[in-house]
């Protein structure tokens, strides 16, 4: 537009070595550098790993843990189990319904010369009883079932694997739902304040005084149980705690002069909220997220006796547990899925720590 | 004997040296200024000497004559170091706004050292701290002792840091820019305090400073910076005469020049205000607190108007209600009172606002504060331009973005990745620059300038305002400027208002004001920088 | 007579000495450590007859007296202990009990008539436990003839009705007196019951433990009907809310005597070192209780379990003895028909009499019926349940069913699923392993697990494909029957037909039951009955326990040789049981 | 302010009764009252003949005579207005109404029950925040350390372990096994006849492992928010100011930055410590045999004892938006610069 002179002569041979070896200088996209920031916690960054890998084998189960073989070959010809149903009467069998590969006479046919199966890993499903086990249920660890098996005789680690798959998934959906309420919820209440706090606050203690069982006695009278209806459900009701928290890092932090500034320029509300006030209010969140998800993974099982848990038979961890505990002397059950659980949950904070610090620009150029 | 010797400083960010090399020695009871241009590492320099660079690598010894002998500032143990600060050495930092705890008061932040570092009972203490208060000037100490930060000026607060670290009596005073917010009056003031506190206890001085009047009035020796060195440094008569460094040379023939357009006659009337009355709630102590809400009265009847093409001066003393009388104008804060912009007020209408704010910008006087943490420059300049220019593609947004940022002394070339730092990774200065190109690239036809050359350094600062009148002479802007630097406002101003205690003492054509003062407060201010 | 048996045939002569079972010999001293059995694990009241509020544990048995004793050997007899003499009407419409002169309550006042017209009026009140209403539904009156005798008349004639009200707690019209004026039942809470039985309340710890002391002077106690019982000189009950915990507390010696009825803390948990150290004992005791009928109940209102054919096609597909290794520890045995354990169960082929009675039915009922009695299916043997699903596939086919396109469907193409219906999680173990099975014939059966009202709530209007009933045994079937089978009470909401059986053939052979006026009549009737609801295949027979699990201080207690056939658990303990 | 304290509390009514309303329509479509309870003891019978086993059913279906009567024993005789009306009346006096199914008024419940809860509140209450505060901070200032990793897998622990696995876990070993502690109850049997010094040791001993199996998983999220606030502001201005103010590390960590950091956890104390005095643990309570809150409110709604349950979601509401406005206060107080307008 107009010209002007820079005061320095940017020649200045000190000016150009620098510029080399600052590597952070370099430009790059705010979202780029939150993940460079993200990457620099080696421990975050590492757990990050690890979970998407569990959570990868999770989603494949079925490859890792399964009652079907992924390949049988009998008498001359080759069949899928893993993805489609063949009726026992294939295998010479007597009934016309999906072939348990697991019953001997099945086994029998399979081992006879020319036939063979290819089973996973771990020879169970998620629903698998162990039909054919030598110790009565729970049964300890052993080869047949390497974390031994629950009290209903079904194999543990199979029971570890798809749990861990609905859990974390059923968790981070819950989570999600939570955490996006909460902070809207939070962030509108602490933002406006005055009136539209003191209303919704009010509405926050109605609803949280809400008889919730009877609710959910109620609910459970009308539906059937499913893993969405309890999502709902729980949703419903799990986002007020956070909300407090984001409410009062929003009634402090709209008072701060960048949040005037904002104002000044014109930026809407809902910018502000979004892009000024809610990355310098994520703290609660960011702690409370590992916590919500462990808790989720409980819920997940806490309204079974009302008959509105997870559809009987689902593999869950929380399951597991309340099986672990009316079974204190079964310790590989309540052993082994608690050491999910804080694996789990452990990789979940350090997850977090990274996240803060993806999160917080001063930690960056170091 | 030296009561410090800095030598070979050097201070890098990721490998990127800020202060390259710098020596430099201070006698006991000396006051050593140090100018040069923003963002040279004068700051740097400053918060490295107490182990406070955060963040930053630091190399190269400054010994400093302790009780116990000389010991190595920057290889000192932590433990020795912290007995060394606020006792030895004190600090005034140059964004008091962000570098006052929020939530306590300033009596109780001032009186926290006196407890610690002189001993005193907490009764003692409290009284100290008022006593140290009134030292400074501020009105009404007793009382505004307990004020929070966030309840003073801009102006108060540096003083309360300036209480704070004259508290412990230290031995070096480093002082970063300590009278940015003040004016003439309490300026002199201050300095007048330090004088008889560097005679009284031989308190030496590491002045930070952009303003040269002062250095010439104030220091015995000057340092001279530029780009993390010191080029020049020496008795200040002996430097202000003959100026050896090409920069220092630049820096002594800056001034800002007054080339303003008579406004026209046909000029629309952007801003009228009649009767302007701005209050702040304040909590009265005790249990009556709970039953009545004082009001104290930061603007009381200011009338004036603003044509486009127009800049309105506003000078006056720290706390008499500027910042606060521009935040009114903003609609920041509610006041009563006839107040017209285009014809229109403020919180009418949703729209109606928001056309007002394309139009009306503003450099706020604390710029650290006002600029968003977690934001990237790119992301906090380019805002403005998401709002009111949706229509831009993002490329045209962050040519804009660095087109004026370039306008006010920022490239790319100097900060590599400029778009991508965040605030604090800037000097004050700089961040200031930052906050003028804010408001700048929105192209508003009025600019509201709180302080906006507070921490630019003379010849940063020619430019900036420079660019401010070609701007208004190209479109029209108006500027609401309020400004301690008497300079500027001759420079700048079609209009004058002088304020004290929140009233108008004196209000009319910059010429008559300033060749006709009528009111002694404004003789006292003209009077101080001739 | 000095007792009453429901057939008349009383084991023990008048002026017997003593029951066969307890040791007269038995030294009084000592104490008895017991665990609270009470869901509710608390007390806030010492009357245990209110509708408000929970009494302690054996409160009531301890504490009062009745007009007869039962015996633990003999099933339907009382014997007379606050009552001397019993005499029932020919007509069964009235029974006539004289007092025992001597009988005394705790402050001292002796037993008369007045007493039983209180209690028993206080028991049928509005402030009592709804059941004591129910029980005593057809008693019409009490009459006090004199001082020392006292007549309950009823509304019908009941063969058990004198056995009834001579078990029904007696206790004097002065407890919850205050200054001459007696307090509304429900007002008497706290004060210290007046009863006439063996025990007094000792120190309290109130909600928590609480013991009872021997009264010395126990106005029975050389009476024959309590000879060698009541040995113990306090009896303390402690109160824990955990089973886990009140398993560690046993482990720990917390107290003597516990009765387990999980089989699988049973065979897993119940060990430690004072087990193995001999203090603590294990012990099984085979008891002849009736077995009860304890069953996967079929709802035959629902269209696809109208069959016979599938109704028994499901139950081929229960491998008990699997689940009896896998999950009980071989501790259950199969429950066999409606009448296990009494005379009442029907074995072999029909003899004539039940012939007789089945005759007329011939061709409204199974005709297995007149072949053996039925037997649950057995797995034990090679590849047995594949034997076993393969009848039943064969059954289903015959029914119409048959898998195609993914599920089990008949011949209108609608799919077989079923839902069972329970309150609690639990139920899925042991149904999960049907419904495996299940899933090889193409049944699906889901488990739905509902609150406990809602539960209830589905009951009662049958809302349920299949549930889980534990029918008490009896060894007197009568009128209740026409309750659980009978076609009126099928089409009748909140009845305890919950199957929905509809057939003359059982309604006439409940009236036949009912009726009888000796056992030779009784039991033709109740055994036909037997076949005809086993062949039916109304019910999924599950499985019951022959005997009482106890663990108890050896170096405690002492105990009788032999435990009497009817014995309960831990009331035969406290009644005959004493301290080393 | 007092006038924002004046709308709060003038706005309690209005939350008590949308509470009360709403908690009482929800609970006229519960299934299962007190009446079908009763009616369906009255079909089990007494069980009280001269033998177990099935007994004699003389009635079959539901008597409506019997029905009015059991109607009218828990009150449900009147219409659904008549008795809400009726119980808002009695809330106003502070009547909290009398239990269905216990021999009680339900604040004679509550006070019955307190020691319990207070006994398990407040020290898990006081031991983790006296652990989890401090160690927080300290995770803070090392953050990234392994100090920091390490400590965060053993609260993490805590956390995991649910408390009933726990409570199971030290019952079994410490109380069972080894016998170091009672296994349930607050005190011991013969505690009234004991000395003032061994009432305490006898009541401390008591309360070690219900205690610990409640704290144990309470450290986690503490520390960890600490921690993250910490970290939030521990690299802003005013906490270098400070440091050049030469104040020790400590108390620039226990000062300044706590009072910033921590806003949340502050200004929650009040209203957590009140709320401690109320806590009720279904598990760990039935696991220890203690009769605290926590059982009275579960059985009190699993068994649809009504008036227990309106009566302590009336005290406990109450007592919950008094603890919220003054921990809104204490906000206030601790950050001047929060407006609640
Ligand atoms: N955290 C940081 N990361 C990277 N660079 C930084 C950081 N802090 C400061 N700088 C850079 O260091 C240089 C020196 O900063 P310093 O604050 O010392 O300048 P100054 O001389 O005080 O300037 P001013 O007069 O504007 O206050 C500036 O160019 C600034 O951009
Ligand atoms: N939030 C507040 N609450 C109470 N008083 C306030 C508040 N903000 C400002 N004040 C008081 O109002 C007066 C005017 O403040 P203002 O910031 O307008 O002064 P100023 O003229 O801009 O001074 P300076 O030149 O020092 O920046 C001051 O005395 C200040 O203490
Ligand atoms: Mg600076
Ligand atoms: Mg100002």
């Amino acid at each position: 537009m107009f010209g002007w002179t820079r005061v320095s002569n940017s020649t200045d041979p000190h000016m150009v070595t620098v510029a080399g070896p600052a590597v952070s200088l370099v430009p790059q996209s705010p979202s780029r550098r939150a993940w460079q920031r993200f990457k620099r916690n080696r421990m975050g960054y590492f757990s990050l790993w690890v979970f998407v890998a569990l959570l990868v084998v999770s989603l494949f189960a079925e490859l890792v843990s399964n009652d079907r073989p992924l390949l049988v070959r009998y008498e001359g010809q080759v069949y899928v189990p893993l993805v489609r149903d063949y009726p026992e009467t294939t295998f010479g069998g007597d009934f016309a319904t999906p072939t348990d590969y697991l019953d001997p006479f099945i086994q029998q046919r399979l081992a006879a010369p020319g036939n063979w199966a290819v089973f996973a890993i771990n020879p169970y499903g998620p629903k698998t009883l162990n039909y054919f086990a030598k110790e009565p249920n729970p049964s300890a660890p052993s080869r047949a079932n390497w974390l031994g098996t629950d009290d209903k005789g079904r194999d543990l680690l199979a029971q570890l694997i798809y749990g861990f798959r609905v859990s974390t998934l059923f968790a981070l959906a819950l989570t999600l739902v939570g955490v996006l309420l909460g902070l809207l919820t939070g962030a509108i209440q602490g933002f406006f304040g005055g009136k539209t706090d003191l209303l919704f606050q009010r509405f926050i203690e109605v609803w949280s005084a809400m008889p919730e069982l009877y609710l959910l006695i109620i609910f459970s009278a009308v539906f059937a149980p499913s893993i969405t209806l309890l999502l709902v459900l729980l949703s419903l009701f799990g986002w007020m705690g956070l909300s407090d928290y984001v409410r009062a890092e929003f009634l402090r932090n709209r008072q701060l002069d960048f949040v005037r500034a904002a104002r000044a320029l014109g930026v809407s509300n809902w910018k502000i909220i979004v892009r000024h006030i809610l990355p310098n209010s994520m703290t609660p969140v960011v702690t409370f997220l590992p916590f919500r998800m462990s808790g989720a993974i409980l819920a997940l099982t806490s309204l079974d006796f009302l008959g509105l848990g997870v559809p009987p038979g689902t593999p869950s961890l929380g399951e597991l547990l309340a099986q672990g505990k009316n079974n204190i002397d079964a310790w590989w059950i309540s052993l082994s899925t608690f050491a999910v659980l804080v694996i789990t949950l452990l990789l979940l904070t350090l997850m977090g720590d990274a996240l803060r610090d993806a999160l917080d620009p001063r930690k960056a150029d170091q | 004997m030296m009561l410090l010797s800095v030598d070979n400083l050097r201070v890098s960010f990721a490998g990127h040296a800020v202060v390259n090399g710098v020596s430099f020695n201070i006698k006991p009871g000396e006051k050593l200024a140090l100018v040069g241009e923003s963002g040279s590492g004068k700051t740097m320099c400053a918060m490295s000497l107490l182990g406070l660079a955060q963040g930053a690598s630091v190399s190269g010894h400054a010994w400093f004559e302790t009780d116990s002998g000389r010991a190595d500032l920057l290889a000192m143990p932590p433990q020795k170091m912290q007995a060394i600060r606020g006792k030895d050495i004190a600090m005034v930092f140059q964004e008091p706004m962000s570098a006052l705890n929020p939530l306590f008061t300033i009596g109780e932040q001032i009186a926290e050292v006196l407890e610690l570092k002189m001993g005193l009972s907490p009764m003692e203490a409290a009284q100290a701290a008022i006593d140290l208060i009134a030292d400074t000037g501020i009105a009404n100490p007793s009382h505004r002792v307990n004020a929070y930060p966030h309840q003073l000026s801009g102006g108060q607060r540096q003083r309360a840091m300036i209480a704070m670290a004259l508290a412990a009596r230290p031995k070096l005073l480093l002082a970063d820019e300590p009278t940015t917010a003040l004016d003439v009056t309490v300026r002199r003031q201050i300095l007048d305090l330090l004088g008889s506190l560097q005679v009284k206890y031989n308190m030496a001085v590491l002045l930070i400073t952009h303003d040269l009047h002062l250095v010439r009035s104030f220091a015995d020796r000057v340092a001279v910076m530029e780009q993390g060195r010191i080029v020049e440094q020496g008795v200040v008569a002996d430097v202000f005469t003959k100026p050896q460094h090409a920069y220092t040379r630049r820096l002594l023939a800056s001034a800002p020049s007054r080339d303003i357009q008579p406004i026209q006659l046909s000029a629309p009337v952007l801003v009228s205000a009649a009767g302007l009355r701005v209050s702040y709630p304040v909590a009265t102590p005790g249990l009556r607190g709970w039953f009545a809400k004082a009001v104290f009265t930061a603007v009381e009847g200011a009338s004036f108007s603003l044509a486009a093409g127009q800049t309105l001066g506003i000078v006056g003393e720290s706390g008499s209600g500027k910042t606060s009388l521009a935040l009114a104008v903003l609609g920041l804060h509610p006041s009563e009172g006839n107040l017209r912009l285009w014809g229109r007020g403020w919180g009418q209408a949703k729209s109606v606002d928001l056309a007002l704010r394309k139009d009306i910008q503003v450099v706020f006087q604390d710029p650290f504060s006002s600029l968003s943490p977690r934001l990237t420059i790119g992301e906090i300049v380019g805002e403005g331009l998401l709002i009111h220019a949706p229509s831009l593609s993002a490329a045209q947004r962050q040519s804009e973005v660095l087109q004026t940022l370039a306008e006010v002394g920022m490239t790319d070339a100097q900060f590599p990745g400029l778009l991508q730092r965040y605030p604090h990774q800037f000097s004050g200065g700089q961040r200031q620059r930052i906050a003028i190109a804010r408001a700048l690239v929105v192209a508003p036809k009025l600019l509201v300038l709180d302080e906006p050359t507070s921490a630019l350094d003379m010849t940063m600062a020619q430019q900036v305002l420079g660019l401010l009148q070609r701007l208004q002479h190209g479109r029209g802007l108006a500027y609401l400027l309020i400004t301690h630097d008497v300079a500027v406002v001759r420079a700048m101003a079609h209009d004058v208002i002088v304020m004290r205690d929140g009233r108008v003492l004196e209000q009319g054509p910059a010429d008559q004001v300033f060749h006709r003062p009528t009111q002694e407060y404004t003789q006292i201010l003209l009077a101080a920088t001739q | 007579a000095h007792g009453y048996a429901l057939w008349g045939d009383l084991q023990y002569p008048a002026g017997f000495s003593q029951f066969a079972y307890v040791n007269a010999a038995a030294p009084k001293g000592g104490e008895l450590r017991l665990v609270s059995n009470l869901r509710v694990s608390t007390f806030d009241k010492y009357n245990p007859f209110t509708v408000k509020g929970s009494a302690p544990a054996y409160l009531s048995g301890l504490m009062f007296d009745s007009l007869l004793a039962s015996s633990l050997d003999e099933t339907s007899a009382g014997y007379g202990l606050l009552a001397q003499d019993v005499t029932v009407s020919d007509d069964r419409l009235n029974a006539t009990f004289r007092l025992r002169p001597e009988a005394r309550f705790h402050n001292g006042e002796p037993v008369r008539a007045l007493d039983v017209k209180h209690s028993f009026a206080m028991l049928m009140g509005e402030f009592a436990s709804p059941g004591y209403r129910t029980a005593l539904e057809d008693l019409a009156s009490v009459d006090v003839v004199d001082p020392l005798t006292v007549r309950f008349r009823f509304k019908r004639p009941n063969r058990e009705l004198p056995l009834t009200v001579g078990g029904f707690p007696i206790f004097s019209h002065r407890w919850g007196e205050v200054g001459g004026v007696l307090k509304p039942f429900d007002q008497v809470v706290m004060d210290i019951p007046i009863g006439s039985g063996p025990y007094k309340i000792g120190p309290v710890v109130f909600g928590k433990d609480i013991t009872y002391v021997r009264d010395p002077n126990y106005w029975a106690k050389n009476l024959n009907v309590r000879k060698g019982t009541a040995n113990f000189d306090r009896i303390t009950v402690k109160i824990y809310k955990d089973s886990t915990a009140r398993l560690e507390a046993l482990k720990a010696g917390e107290f003597d005597l516990m009765r387990f009825f999980s089989a699988g803390d049973w065979a897993r948990r119940v060990n430690g070192r004072k087990f193995d150290s001999g203090e603590l004992v294990k012990a099984e005791f085979k008891h002849r209780l009736p077995t009860g009928f304890q069953s996967y109940v079929l709802n035959t209102r629902r269209s696809q379990l109208q069959d016979v054919r599938v109704r028994q096609a499901l139950g081929l597909a229960i491998d008990f003895e699997w689940m009896s290794r896998q999950m009980f520890y071989g501790a259950y045995q199969r429950v066999q028909g409606l009448f296990g354990n009494t005379d009442c169960q029907a074995s072999g082929i029909p003899d004539p009499a039940q012939l007789a009675l089945l005759e007329p039915w011939r061709s409204r009922i199974p005709q297995a019926v007149f072949g053996p009695m039925a037997q649950a299916p057995r797995t034990d043997g090679d590849g047995s349940l594949r034997g076993n699903l393969r009848l039943a596939q064969k059954l289903l086919k015959e029914a119409g069913w048959t898998y195609r396109d993914g599920a089990l469907r008949n011949t209108q193409n609608d799919v077989f699923e079923l839902e069972y219906l329970d309150s609690a999680e639990t139920g899925a173990r042991t149904v999960g392993p049907w419904a495996r099975n299940l899933e090889k014939l193409g049944v699906k059966l889901t488990f739905r697990p509902v609150d406990f009202a809602l539960y209830q709530q589905r009951l009662q209007k049958f809302e349920f494909d299949i549930t889980s009933i534990a029918y008490q045994g009896t060894h007197n079937p009568g009128q209740e029957f026409a309750d659980l089978f009978g076609s009126k009470a099928a089409k009748q909401e909140d009845s305890g037909n919950f199957s929905g059986v509809q057939s003359p053939a059982i309604d006439a052979l409940v009236t036949r039951m009912t009726q009888a006026n000796s056992k030779a009549e009784l039991l033709p009737a109740c055994r036909a009955l037997d076949r005809v609801i086993s062949h039916s295949h109304y019910l999924i027979p599950q499985w019951s326990a022959s005997t009482h699990r106890l663990v108890y201080n050896d170096w405690r207690l002492s105990r009788p040789e032999q435990m009497p056939p009817y014995a309960q658990g831990e009331t035969w303990a406290i009644d005959t049981w004493w301290a080393k | 302010m007092l006038t924002y304290v004046f709308k709060r509390l003038l706005l309690m009514v209005p939350t008590l009764l949308g509470v009360l309303f709403f908690t009482f329509l929800v609970i006229q479509f519960v299934p299962g009252g007190p009446v079908e309870q009763y009616l369906a003891e009255a079909k089990a019978g007494a069980g009280v003949g001269a033998e177990g086993g099935l007994s004699y059913r003389g009635a079959q279906g539901v008597d409506p005579k019997r029905l009015e009567m059991a109607k009218a024993l828990y009150g449900f005789d009147k219409p659904a207005h008549e008795r809400f009306v009726q119980m808002l009346v009695q809330f106003a006096r502070f009547d909290l109404g009398k239990s269905f199914f216990q021999n009680r008024d339900v604040s004679q419940l509550i006070w019955e029950k307190l020691p319990v809860s207070m006994s398990l509140g407040l020290w898990t209450f006081f031991i983790s925040y006296l652990v989890a505060v401090p160690l927080g901070v300290a995770k803070a200032v090392r953050a990234g350390s392994r100090f920091d990793l390490i400590t965060t897998m053993v609260v993490l622990v805590g956390y995991a372990i649910p408390g009933f696995v726990l409570g199971v876990a030290l019952l079994v070993v410490f109380g069972g096994q080894l016998q170091w502690f009672p296994l349930r109850g607050l005190t011991s049997s013969n505690w009234e006849q004991m000395a003032w010094g061994a009432r305490i040791v006898d009541y401390l001993w008591h309360i070690v492992l219900p205690v610990t199996a409640m704290v144990l998983g309470s450290f986690a999220v503490t520390a960890m928010l600490t921690k993250n606030a910490f970290l939030e502001e521990i690299r802003k201005q005013y906490v270098v100011t400070a440091r050049a103010k030469g104040l020790s590390e400590n108390r620039v960590l226990w000062k300044h930055v706590m009072r910033n950091a921590l806003i949340p956890i502050i200004t929650g104390f009040p209203a957590a410590f009140i709320g401690a005095f109320f806590t009720g643990s279904l598990l760990i309570e039935t696991l220890f045999s203690l009769d605290g809150l926590g059982l009275l409110s579960y059985e009190s709604v699993i068994r649809r004892d009504y008036p227990v349950v309106m009566g302590t979601l009336y005290l406990f509401t109450l007592i919950g938006l008094v603890t919220k406005l003054i921990s809104d206060l204490c906000y206030v107080w601790v950050d001047p610069r929060v407006k609640f307008d």
